[in-house]
């Protein structure tokens, strides 16, 4: 049986399709790297190609900008995310596991919580927000974003833990491991792919999140990336340059996090949406 | 799903309990009355409610901050934004029984008030009980300056057009008589106590009242005395100096009139919209005038 | 210790994650603890907060250098700026003032959002009443001609730029002010035009005309005038004015100088002024006529985007206002210049009957207008800083350095802002279109007879067809907002009665003299009533002749 | 696994499971449910989002139904939507080409490249695609203008106009089209948006479905002589049909909640002649620039029951074969 493989053209068809598309995906990315470097009567007059001098005063311009949000970033991301699946693989092994009496309930509560609209809701929870004092703090953000981010990672990782062998966790529990001993020693080394998976997830939407923060932070040496941008773009004059850089070097924390998640992330995404 | 909304009402309990940030504050009588007072002022009823309530319920409160807690207690439900008419009468009503003249007037006026706020809601016979206090209040104090306010609400309530359901524009004009008593209300006043501290008021809504029926030369006469007898209001006096040149020139064509008046206007109000065109409607009279004249 | 040290290295992402966070929580608690503010008398320094939406390049600078002149006479208190897009700043601050997270103060003027309206509202709850302090001369204008002279007399318009109608009370502290103007690229202009620029309507078409001509012969983009929305709303409200001031006897029906909403609506929706009336037709004829010159699709283009074009050439005029001339001035890279939007002359052919005169500047008043949140922990300091900003000095430097115009009585103008200032001679507009909630149709429509989808007659029809469906209701929503500021002034009159009758607490309650204060509440109150009552009637009217 | 069936007789020794479960429920109940049913509680009332608010029963509901703008709101959102369902084509096509390169590397070597996208923000995107549409100075008119297409379009705009096909003319000879100062091209605008919409994550999803198809299947394909197309309907579709259930209710959710986009891009009013309104826009609108919060709340909710039926609909169409 050697007719498997097909005739040299289809091959190059399909590499060529794929590198076609490719080049349009990466536009962007072409696009925000050129006009980085700038001013914006060249961007004016020469929009889509490099033109010289390259102005790399405006990565400076970016960087002093972007540069007080990036903490504030990082943090929130990291917490939220560490925060959303330390609650939610706890859940999940009960959901998983057990089938305890009106957890089903709660269940089919949750999974409509995915299809509500959340633009009306949103003066409720912030008078809400406003009545736990959690205004203005990136902690109290964090958590919220906590709870938003439940419903996903409790869906994909309950379908997990239900598949996977029983035995497990009898052996756990003979040697007396408690339930959160189960969740330590059986779940998080079991899911490990996924759970990064869901991690990478969770912290690309904290980090490019906008409502929220824009709302509920008032002072500018708490914003994250995404607003503090925001307002660097609401001038009524673009710098095109300086702007496009900025928003690179707010790119580069999140290629460095692919660069080294990358195996898991291409697996797990896979692996989650079979078993959704 | 009872459960998840027993749920909820637990955390919500949680809510509110953390909510509950800004307990009563402690303070002598008078300072925490202040306190009320402010607040209703700003708008914080709910914090003026619980500071008014807490003197009015305080065991050693003397008669004068009972009088003030209650009046502010009762003002604040009735005039808060979301009106509580029935706390709001109550309160009122417990102001009554205090017994000294001043909480029986307020309170009088307050219930009459809630009356007519309710009778605008569209309860039956409100309107009329709030009208027969007022016409009450009147005649028992009848020389108290809180009758000026009374007049001027009773007053209102007849003028007004009633919000009505049933009438295409959502509202149907007074009946006939109706209005003319309450210009009679006003007129009354202003004969017996012809410089009482809001005459200038009535006059005003008398002349407003004339103008909707079209009795231009009393709108004018009452404009032209509540400007004699001193408008406290900056753009109050200017909009009266206005409408008396206007009416004067285009109903009246009395341009004497109306040129003294465009003067005034132009020389005190420079820096308003109407600036130039009082100047240029004072030239258009004057010429008008000269031609009368020749 | 060790052991996890082990694990650590054997997964390099999850060690480099675990320090960057944790150098980051340290940033972040740093910045925490920096951004405390002290309450005044202990040794941290006081900061204030202050929030606008001028994000105007040159006025953040402009306003830094003012505060560092604060700074140095008080150097024990620090002044921020939070600067929000126009486009989030309702938003942000409804949501700021809900929470109680407010900044110490903010700018609350008027723009062009809808919510802008609720402003009187939130005065009542949020913010500082100022009337104990305005009657107190201003003690950083010592020295000057202004010394000893009420802070509020130590304005141009007498502070009533801060002064708030509805609740006959002083709530803002206007900084700076400014007048709209049609900007120009003289270079590009002299290239198609000798002599002066265009003073009459004609002669801008004339202009545009050959502008466009010009820039098809040398093969460039030449979009006569760079407009957006909000650019060229600018023109149209001036023409609106000018075509249609004349309708005041017409529509006023109480005589107050004013027209409301409904009496401008009212007649549309019964017939009695029609659409196809000449005033009205031209109005919409000649801003078509002018709709030609602007760039393409300008009803989409952002207000920055039209900013863009103008500064690269690519249009040769633009209307806005002293507030972009900072800017101009500093990116244009031509002559740049200003001027009045030109009218129709009396003796053009279709409009010349028709215009009645400029729009008048004449009520201008104070701009920007910041106001003071009340149950902020500085409020002594903040107005403190407020006097400085408003006192004579400060107050033309500040303005001088960004290009706008002084408040304080007397302040000079500079030499490059005299073409801004306020004109006198002209009318106040009368009719407006987007009747009580037919506002979202007629922007709609409007942009689509601009954009020459459809025709006036068929814009007029949609029109009509939405201010049949929406007006009934709009109104009435209208009114039941006049009755929450009827019943608000009623609230305040109530609390001065109950301190004349002596109530304890109500009087030290009060920021003036309650007896002064009661008197003006009940003369505005007659007079609101007044108006509401005959907006009522003209209603009842324009319904019952409504065919 | 067969999950426990914990009775409760039985909770007396497994009450610490509900001790588990406690922070989620905690956060979700307060952080989303709370709102939410605050939110369907504000729906009876007239509410301006802050304290003006008055009971008005079934009012803002019957006023949905009759509301022309949601109606029209709700149409859009259904354009949308269908075009959607084409904008998921090429992410599985991608997969299906990607799967069948045979070298393992160059397999791993796409993913991977396709993936680094990902990074670049929201915003960006945003900024790119408006300047791309920009009438005056936009990439989109420079090349149709180059390329003759406009003419071209503006013959064919002529001829329609001409067969009766079409009322007016939307592209007119010497006037460069504005995408999105257009009532008639911005929806065309919006729906190109996004060109090559090759959506990573779901290119995933189906490469993780596409894998579990043994090679045997393809042999056997191969034998009967079945074409590359063939082998595409009939052994590749169906088997990822779970990917593409996934992803349709990701997308179904995503459409009809979304009104971010055209928000930033064209304004609370959505664009000129409200031709982009969508329902989720309008509730921003009615919340937060018309203050009818109360208003918007019953529009969520009307919205969230077509979401739900919607979501329904797809399960139940779109079967998965074991």
């Amino acid at each position: 049986m050697s007719r498997m493989s097909e005739g040299p053209g289809a091959r190059f068809l399909k590499h060529a399709y794929l590198w076609v598309m490719l080049a349009l995906v990466f536009m962007p990315f072409y696009v925000m790297l050129v006009v980085s470097f700038k001013s914006n009567a060249q961007f004016y007059n020469q929009t889509w190609l490099p033109t010289w001098p390259l102005h790399f005063g405006n990565w400076v311009v970016g960087w002093n900008t972007v540069g007080v949000h990036i903490a504030n970033s990082v943090f929130l991301a990291v917490t939220t995310t560490v925060l959303t699946l330390a609650v939610a693989i706890i859940a999940a092994y009960v959901f998983g596991r057990y089938k305890v009496p009106l957890g089903d309930l709660f269940w089919m509560a949750l999974l409509l919580l995915m299809l509500m609209p959340g633009v009306a809701n949103l003066i409720p929870l912030f008078n809400l927000m406003k009545r736990l004092n959690m205004l203005n703090s990136l902690i109290g953000l964090s958590i919220v974003s906590a709870a938003g981010g439940q419903v996903l990672c409790l869906y994909v990782l309950r379908n997990f833990i239900e598949d996977m062998p029983k035995e497990f966790f009898e052996c756990a529990r003979i040697d007396g491991a408690s339930h959160f001993q189960q969740v330590m020693h059986v779940v998080v080394p079991q899911c490990g792919g996924i759970i990064s998976t869901l991690a990478i997830l969770n912290f690309v939407s904290t980090w490019n999140s906008f409502i929220l923060p824009l709302i509920t932070l008032r002072d500018p040496e708490l914003l994250p990336l995404a607003v503090g941008l925001y307002h660097l773009q609401g001038a009524y004059v673009k710098e095109w340059g300086p702007l496009m850089a900025a928003y690179f070097i707010s790119a580069i924390p999140l290629v460095v996090l692919f660069a080294f998640t990358m195996r898991f992330f291409i697996r797990g995404v896979g692996e989650g949406a079979i078993k959704g | 799903m009872r459960r998840a909304i027993g749920l909820l009402l637990v955390s919500a309990c949680v809510a509110l309990a953390a909510g509950c940030g800004e307990g009563a504050g402690e303070g002598s009588g008078g300072a925490r009355l202040e306190e009320g007072w402010r607040a209703y002022s700003t708008g914080d009823f709910d914090v003026a409610v619980s500071v008014f309530e807490g003197v009015a319920a305080a065991p050693e409160a003397t008669a004068e901050d009972q009088y003030s807690a209650l009046l502010g207690l009762a003002t604040t439900h009735h005039l808060r934004t979301n009106p509580d008419f029935p706390r709001a009468r109550e309160s009122y009503e417990r102001l009554g029984e205090l017994e000294t003249p001043d909480a029986l007037r307020q309170s009088t006026l307050g219930l009459a008030l809630v009356d007519l706020a309710e009778g605008t809601a569209g309860l039956e016979g409100r309107t009329n009980e709030g009208q027969a206090r007022l016409m009450a209040l009147l005649r028992d104090f009848p020389d108290d300056p809180i009758a000026d306010e009374a007049v001027i609400h009773l007053a209102a309530s007849l003028l007004e057009p009633m919000p009505d359901k049933a009438a295409p524009a959502g509202f149907s004009l007074p009946p006939s008589g109706r209005e003319e008593r309450g210009a009679n209300v006003l007129e009354q006043r202003l004969q017996t106590d012809p410089d009482n501290r809001l005459a200038p008021s009535m006059h005003i809504m008398l002349a407003n009242h004339y103008k909707s029926i079209g009795q231009m030369r009393e709108a004018v006469d009452h404009l032209i005395i509540a400007e004699k007898k001193g408008i406290a209001g900056v753009k109050t006096r200017s909009v009266v100096l206005w409408q008396i040149a206007r009416i004067a020139e285009n109903e009246l064509k009395d341009y004497d009139l109306a040129a003294t008046y465009y003067e005034r206007y132009a020389r005190e109000f420079k820096r308003t919209t109407l600036f130039y065109r009082a100047r240029e409607s004072l030239e258009r009279v004057r010429a008008l005038k000269a031609q009368e004249g020749a | 210790m060790r052991s996890l040290w082990i694990k650590l290295r054997r997964y390099p992402a999850l060690l480099l994650l675990v320090t960057v966070y944790l150098a980051s929580t340290a940033v972040v608690a740093t910045n925490i603890l920096r951004g405390r503010s002290g309450a005044p008398g202990q040794g941290r320094k006081t900061i204030l907060r202050f929030a606008h939406w001028q994000l105007e390049p040159g006025i953040r600078s402009a306003i830094d250098d003012l505060i560092a002149d604060y700074t140095a006479l008080h150097p024990d208190v620090e002044v921020r700026q939070i600067l929000i897009p126009e486009q989030g700043y309702f938003q942000w601050v409804n949501t700021q003032l809900i929470g109680r997270t407010a900044p110490d103060m903010i700018e609350v003027g008027s723009g062009g959002a809808v919510g802008w309206s609720l402003w009187p509202k939130f005065y009542a709850r949020y913010f500082l009443p100022l009337d104990r302090y305005v009657d107190e001369p201003n003690p950083y204008n010592a020295g000057t001609p202004l010394e000893g002279v009420p802070w509020r007399q130590a304005f141009f318009d007498e502070m009533e730029g801060g002064y708030s109608e509805e609740l006959q009370s002083f709530f803002r502290v206007p900084i700076a002010t400014s007048t709209v103007r049609l900007f120009y690229n003289r270079d590009l202009v002299r290239k198609v035009w000798d002599g002066p620029f265009p003073e009459t309507f004609e002669d801008l078409t004339e202009l545009c005309d050959r502008l466009k001509a010009w820039g098809e012969e040398q093969g460039v983009i030449m979009e006569p005038i760079a407009g957006s929305w909000y650019n060229f709303r600018q023109f149209f409200n001036t023409y609106r004015t000018a075509l249609t001031a004349d309708y005041l006897d017409r529509l006023d029906r109480d005589f107050n100088g004013t027209v409301s909403r409904i009496e401008s609506a009212a007649p549309l929706y019964s017939g009695a002024v029609r659409m196809d009336e000449p005033a009205l037709q031209g109005n919409f004829a000649l801003i078509q006529e002018l709709a030609e010159y602007f760039a393409p699709g300008f009803t989409a283009l952002g207000r920055d985007e039209a900013v863009f074009l103008f500064l690269q050439g690519q249009s040769a005029m633009i209307t806005t206002g002293t507030w972009d001339f900072e800017v101009m001035r500093v990116q244009a890279e031509f002559d740049l210049a200003v001027a009045e939007i030109p009218l129709p002359s009396p003796s053009h052919p279709r409009y010349g009957a028709l215009v009645a005169g400029p729009t008048t500047e004449a009520g201008l008043r104070g701009g920007f207008p910041m106001g003071v949140i009340k149950d902020s922990p500085n409020v002594e300091t903040t107005l403190d800083f407020l006097r400085f900003a408003t006192s004579l000095e400060a107050n033309e430097k500040l303005n001088r350095t960004m290009s706008w115009l002084p408040v304080a009585e007397g302040a000079r103008l500079a030499e490059h802002l005299q073409p801004f200032a306020p004109l006198i001679e002209g009318y106040a507009s009368c009719i407006t279109y987007d009747a009580p909630g037919a506002e979202l149709a007629f922007e709609q429509t409007f942009k689509e007879l601009l954009g020459g989808k459809i025709d006036y007659r068929a814009f007029v029809e949609s029109l009509m067809a939405a201010y049949d469906r929406e007006l009934p209701g709009g109104v009435a929503s209208e009114f039941r907002n006049g009755e929450q500021t009827l019943s608000q002034q009623i609230r305040f009159a109530a609390l001065r009665r109950a301190a004349l009758a002596g109530a304890v607490g109500a009087e030290k309650a009060l920021t003036a003299d309650s007896q002064a204060q009661y008197q003006r509440i009940m003369e505005a109150y007659v007079v609101q009533l007044g108006t509401r009552h005959n907006d009522i009637r003209v209603w009842i009217d324009s319904v019952a002749a409504k065919p | 696994m067969a999950r426990e069936r914990v009775r409760l007789s039985q909770l007396r020794s497994y009450w610490p499971l509900y001790l588990l479960l406690l922070p989620t429920v905690l956060l979700v109940g307060l952080f989303m449910y709370l709102p939410a049913i605050t939110g369907i509680r504000y729906s009876f009332y007239l509410w301006d989002g802050d304290e003006v608010s008055t009971w008005v029963g079934l009012e803002n509901y019957r006023r949905a139904f009759s509301d022309p703008v949601l109606g029209r709101a709700f149409i859009i959102v259904l354009i949308l939507f269908v075009a959607d369902l084409f904008k998921m084509i090429p992410s599985m096509i991608t997969a299906v080409v990607i799967h069948r390169t045979t070298s393992d590397k160059m397999r791993y070597l796409y993913r991977l490249l396709f993936v680094v996208p990902m990074v670049v923000p929201q915003m960006v995107m945003l900024l790119i695609w408006k300047f791309f549409y920009n009438p005056v100075v936009g990439l989109l008119n420079a090349f149709l203008s180059w390329s003759r297409l406009l003419d071209l379009l503006v013959a064919a705009n002529g001829w329609l106009v001409q067969l009766g096909l079409a009322q007016k003319a939307i592209f007119e000879a010497g006037v460069t089209p504005s995408w999105l100062g257009d009532s008639d091209l911005v929806l065309p605008a919006l729906i190109f948006w996004g060109f090559p919409w090759i959506g990573i994550i779901g290119v995933l999803i189906y490469l993780s479905g596409l894998e579990k198809i043994p090679r045997s299947v393809y042999e056997c394909a191969e034998l009967d002589g079945v074409g590359w197309f063939g082998k595409f309907l009939y052994i590749e579709l169906p088997l990822i049909a779970t990917q593409v259930r996934v992803n349709l209710v990701l997308m179904i959710i995503g459409v009809l909640k979304g009104y971010g986009l055209i928000l930033v891009l064209l304004g609370a009013e959505g664009g000129p002649g409200g031709a982009a309104m969508v329902p989720g826009l309008y509730m921003y609108y009615k919340a937060f620039w018309a203050r009818e919060a109360g208003y918007a709340c019953a529009i969520g909710i009307l919205l969230f029951f077509v979401i739900v039926v919607l979501t329904w609909v797809n399960n139940k169409l779109v079967q998965v074969k074991k």
